[in-house]
């Protein structure tokens, strides 16, 4: 099968009900929020979701019942604050039950490097003292060398990492660039990686700057071009926060009926990803570009 | 990342100028949170108003001072746009370096952040902070987590805490501790084993905290300008004690003023 | 202090008798020779030298008699195989005695990592049944989790780190690229670093490329411009490898005597980096300079 | 790395060119190890032989596999001029990928990567490799070290050994184990906890050699033409098994030839 597909077969084929899934990886940029929307109107179910911070992604994921459960460190709306859904999920079990097991950014990065490096565990001083490190991931390790007593955080290791980023070739290796979060440990703990791009670019541009190739095509099942594919959320040089997107969905989101009605305009009511940028309008998508390049330093790797 | 649930600021500007301040309470707290900020320290200046604080800060008494963020970018300058979070990309073009959240965090852990501000839906007498669910009548209300605090609140050489003050938010202990701070006092973060410092001080709407060196409880430092003690001690839900040299917060300078103005001239975080 | 110093002085002030210092990061390219020569020429004494791939730069310093103990993975010469002080400080004590502690290029970036993340050690599956296993480096733990026997490996943090990198500004903000090795993770690991660079560059040229910063300055104590510092070693961009000085090095230092000559022409017997790269002459010099660019394809971090 | 000590190539460009050869043994080597990689395999390249073995391999019949090298490269193209070492700016120009050493020891430990080639001054009947130290004549001799050697000879899914061969390099026992391979035989590897598979082939320049699956112990697979069962004894200092169906080595095709000789045109590595 080709790796190069479009987001509906790559979400179809790649993405099976109850399996734990990596999104968020850049934790406010970069959120493949296009292929949650497919996600979500492929009906997967009884996924759990793992990430540092979710932004709205997952509480979009939860109120369309695909979720059983979430790891992670904060899931609510980035520039908002609460996730309504999130809340009625855990406070109200609506629209199911959710089971939460709750890190902290360093714990989930650690978690995630432990499985990139193939070790089950990796020692950290952080969460002494917080309450949720009584949580089945962490336990006491001591220092063999020094005595000290430290926490050990427990491998993290999803059945898919999502990510979204700036350009890769038909084969999945991609550069990344700007924020990046977990973005390579998410990529390397991994089973596989499913990539939407802004650009499907030939291998030679990949080649001709191998330090910025964050994830090898070798970790990627499928690769998507999705251009927008991180909205509302940003891509650094392509497309900048939505703002508005994000306070209308929490204001809307407030109640089921509400959501509903959200979802039904922004994810089910469109036609794929092509028809909600559509839906969001040229006017709006023309205000998302960046006021012009912020261009990087050349660099030669003459030889 | 703030737990609170947040408005869209520019459509709620709602002024709140009292004579005879020409300066408004949230302008107070971020000149407040910019004064913690000392020349040359890497802080987590994490969002909204302590961001705000960094820029006055380096406008001013701290030019050399590096913000943090979470997500693995280093900044020797404030963000080139007004920013809703930590990653949007006028806060990651000219950065001073942009790694990933392990590396950052891996400089806290190793000793290397001086500093780190952190907020809560609740704090309490001993600075601990509760940002996972609080109860409301008897419902439990869920919030979105810790995100990177607990990690700033164990690990940074200090903390300062950044927060309304509403008594249901001011408490004796928190329902969840998230965010370490001095636990339930004297020795608890030596016994548990956390290496940063913890609280150095509490931030708030109506004046500055510190915490006894010896019992570890927090005190109030200062009262806001037009603020009194006992306004603060009825905002806050334990018998809150003074520090001997109680006093009231330092007027802002008109030069303090000025650079918030620069950095927020709508007053989108400040008014 | 300003960070930016001549060679000279940065060795000066910043290294001392009896420190521990890592070089050879990037394994084979970048190594930071000149600064090498410059602690030779200073007659730097007692220093723990620490490395992944020493280079033949180790086998130097060790004849001239400035070390007492190496930590690494392999000290040869990475052309021409073995070296010859190093074999004559082991075997029969000359110059001096040497102690050596064993590592591998995996265990000795596990033990920077571990410096450079503030734990004092980090579990791994390498090594076991290795017969250098038994250092005092490695230590027996196992995972709280699933009980496996994992290797401890115990941090290792230099006194400082000294790397080549291709251009830095003048607070020591370094961007590499190319061959990176143990780069970033020397420099985290280390009480400080001291850089040297092929070009000091504007500030704003560091700022324009976030993601190719691999050290940032508040690490950084001190930084000079040594353009080709790291020859014969080559430098992506720059410099390409000269053989023929790591061939005549291996067949001039088989004895002391041939050593002591080798010394005297290249490091004792000329003015600093300057007169090194005098007596390389220009057309040698010029015949390093890579055939043309090699250049990055274009990133822009628009807004 | 390897750790015997090697010579200026081009100035030792001694041709043994034998009748009914019209190729050379290193040639034959480098084609030997070209046929270890298997199509989409990411293998430990190194240096010298098997870097020209991967080279002929995605020439012909492995043109997915991807060569690592320790130093952070990854690539998907021979390197794009002879080179002495793996971090020489040829072998870096135009790689696939450029991380650090632990990105690409941790896919070596998470078991993605398939094979490595190591060699070594020593080899033993079980495959153990040793590059630490050597006796000769009473004294003893210090070699560079593991490098990554020690790693690979642990982790990866299986390795092949590449070596010389003459008698005081294949001992019945090494001196000191840097790289282990079967220990001391049947159940070594799992008692000690190694997660890679082992050597599975080693190729020498006599002949190549496999492990007998229950003991581990290393069996004369192959005897490149013109060399005899006989002498491949003569130079093993334990008496050698032989493989229940020990043949010739099979003969180099002319695109192997013409693979090996478009990658080294000059015969620096293999005349």
């Amino acid at each position: 099968m080709p790796k190069l597909r479009g987001l509906r077969e790559a979400i179809a084929e790649e993405i099976e009900d109850g399996m734990s899934v990596f999104m968020g990886a850049a934790l406010e940029s970069l959120i493949p929020f296009a292929a949650g929307y497919e996600i979500i109107r492929q009906r997967k179910r009884d996924l759990t979701l793992m990430t540092t911070i979710s932004d709205m992604q997952f509480d979009q994921l939860i109120g369309a019942d695909c979720v059983s459960r979430v790891c992670g460190a904060w899931v609510g709306n980035v520039a908002a604050g609460l996730g309504h859904n999130y809340r009625r999920a855990v406070e109200r079990r609506e629209p199911a039950p959710l089971a939460v097991e709750n890190h902290s950014n360093f714990s989930m990065a650690l978690g995630l490097k432990a499985a990139a490096m193939g070790v089950p565990f990796l020692p950290t001083r952080t969460l002494m003292g917080s309450d949720f490190r009584e949580e089945a991931s962490f336990a006491d390790v001591a220092c063999p060398f020094t005595d000290e007593n430290l926490l050990a955080v427990r491998a993290v290791k999803p059945d898919v990492a999502i990510l979204h980023v700036q350009r890769a070739d038909e084969e999945g290796n991609a550069h990344v660039w700007g924020n990046l979060g977990v973005t390579q440990d998410a990529a390397m703990a991994a089973g596989k990686v499913v990539l939407t791009c802004e650009e499907i670019v030939p291998h030679e541009v990949i080649l001709s700057d191998p330090n910025r190739t964050l994830v090898p095509g070798f970790l990627v099942a499928a690769v998507a071009c999705v251009p927008l594919g991180s909205h509302p959320s940003p891509t650094q040089g392509y497309s900048r926060r939505d703002d508005d997107f994000y306070f209308d969905y929490h204001a809307q989101s407030r109640d089921r009926a509400g959501f509903d009605e959200w979802l039904e305009r922004w994810v089910l009511g469109v036609d794929g990803h092509d028809g909600y940028v559509e839906r969001l309008g040229g006017e709006r998508v023309a205000r998302l570009k960046p006021d012009g390049d912020h261009m990087a330093a050349p660099v030669s790797y003459g030889y | 990342m703030e737990a609170v649930e947040a408005s869209r600021p520019f459509r709620i500007a709602t002024l709140s100028l009292r004579k005879p301040m020409d300066y408004t309470r949230r302008e107070l707290m971020v000149i407040a949170a910019a004064r913690e900020i000392r020349d040359g320290e890497r802080v987590f200046v994490g969002m909204r108003l302590p961001l705000l604080g960094f820029a006055v800060a380096k406008e001013l008494h701290a030019p050399n001072a590096i913000g943090i963020f979470e997500s693995g970018v280093l900044r020797d300058w404030p963000a080139l746009e007004p920013i809703f979070t930590m990653s949007d990309p006028p806060n990651v073009a000219g950065a001073l370096f942009c790694c990933g959240l392990i590396e950052v965090m891996s400089l806290l852990q190793s000793g290397r952040v001086e500093m780190g501000f952190i907020g809560g839906a609740e704090v309490d007498c001993h600075g601990n902070l509760n940002t996972h669910w609080v109860g409301d009548d008897g419902r439990r209300l869920r919030l979105p987590g810790s995100g990177g605090a607990a990690d700033i609140a164990t690990l940074a050489g200090r903390c300062v805490i950044i927060m309304n003050h509403e008594r249901r938010r001011f408490v004796p202990r928190v329902q969840y501790v998230t965010s370490p701070g001095y636990g339930d006092g004297a020795g608890w973060r030596e016994r548990h084993g956390l290496p940063g410092g913890g609280p150095s001080r509490t931030i708030s709407s109506l004046g500055i905290f510190s915490f006894d060196p010896v019992t570890r409880e927090m005190q109030i430092e200062s009262y806001h300008p037009g603020v009194t003690v006992q306004e603060i001690r009825d905002e806050t839900d334990w018998p809150l004690k003074v520090a001997p040299d109680v006093t009231e917060t330092p007027e802002p300078s008109r030069d303090e003023i000025l650079a918030v103005r620069k950095y927020d001239p709508e007053g989108v975080w400040t008014s």
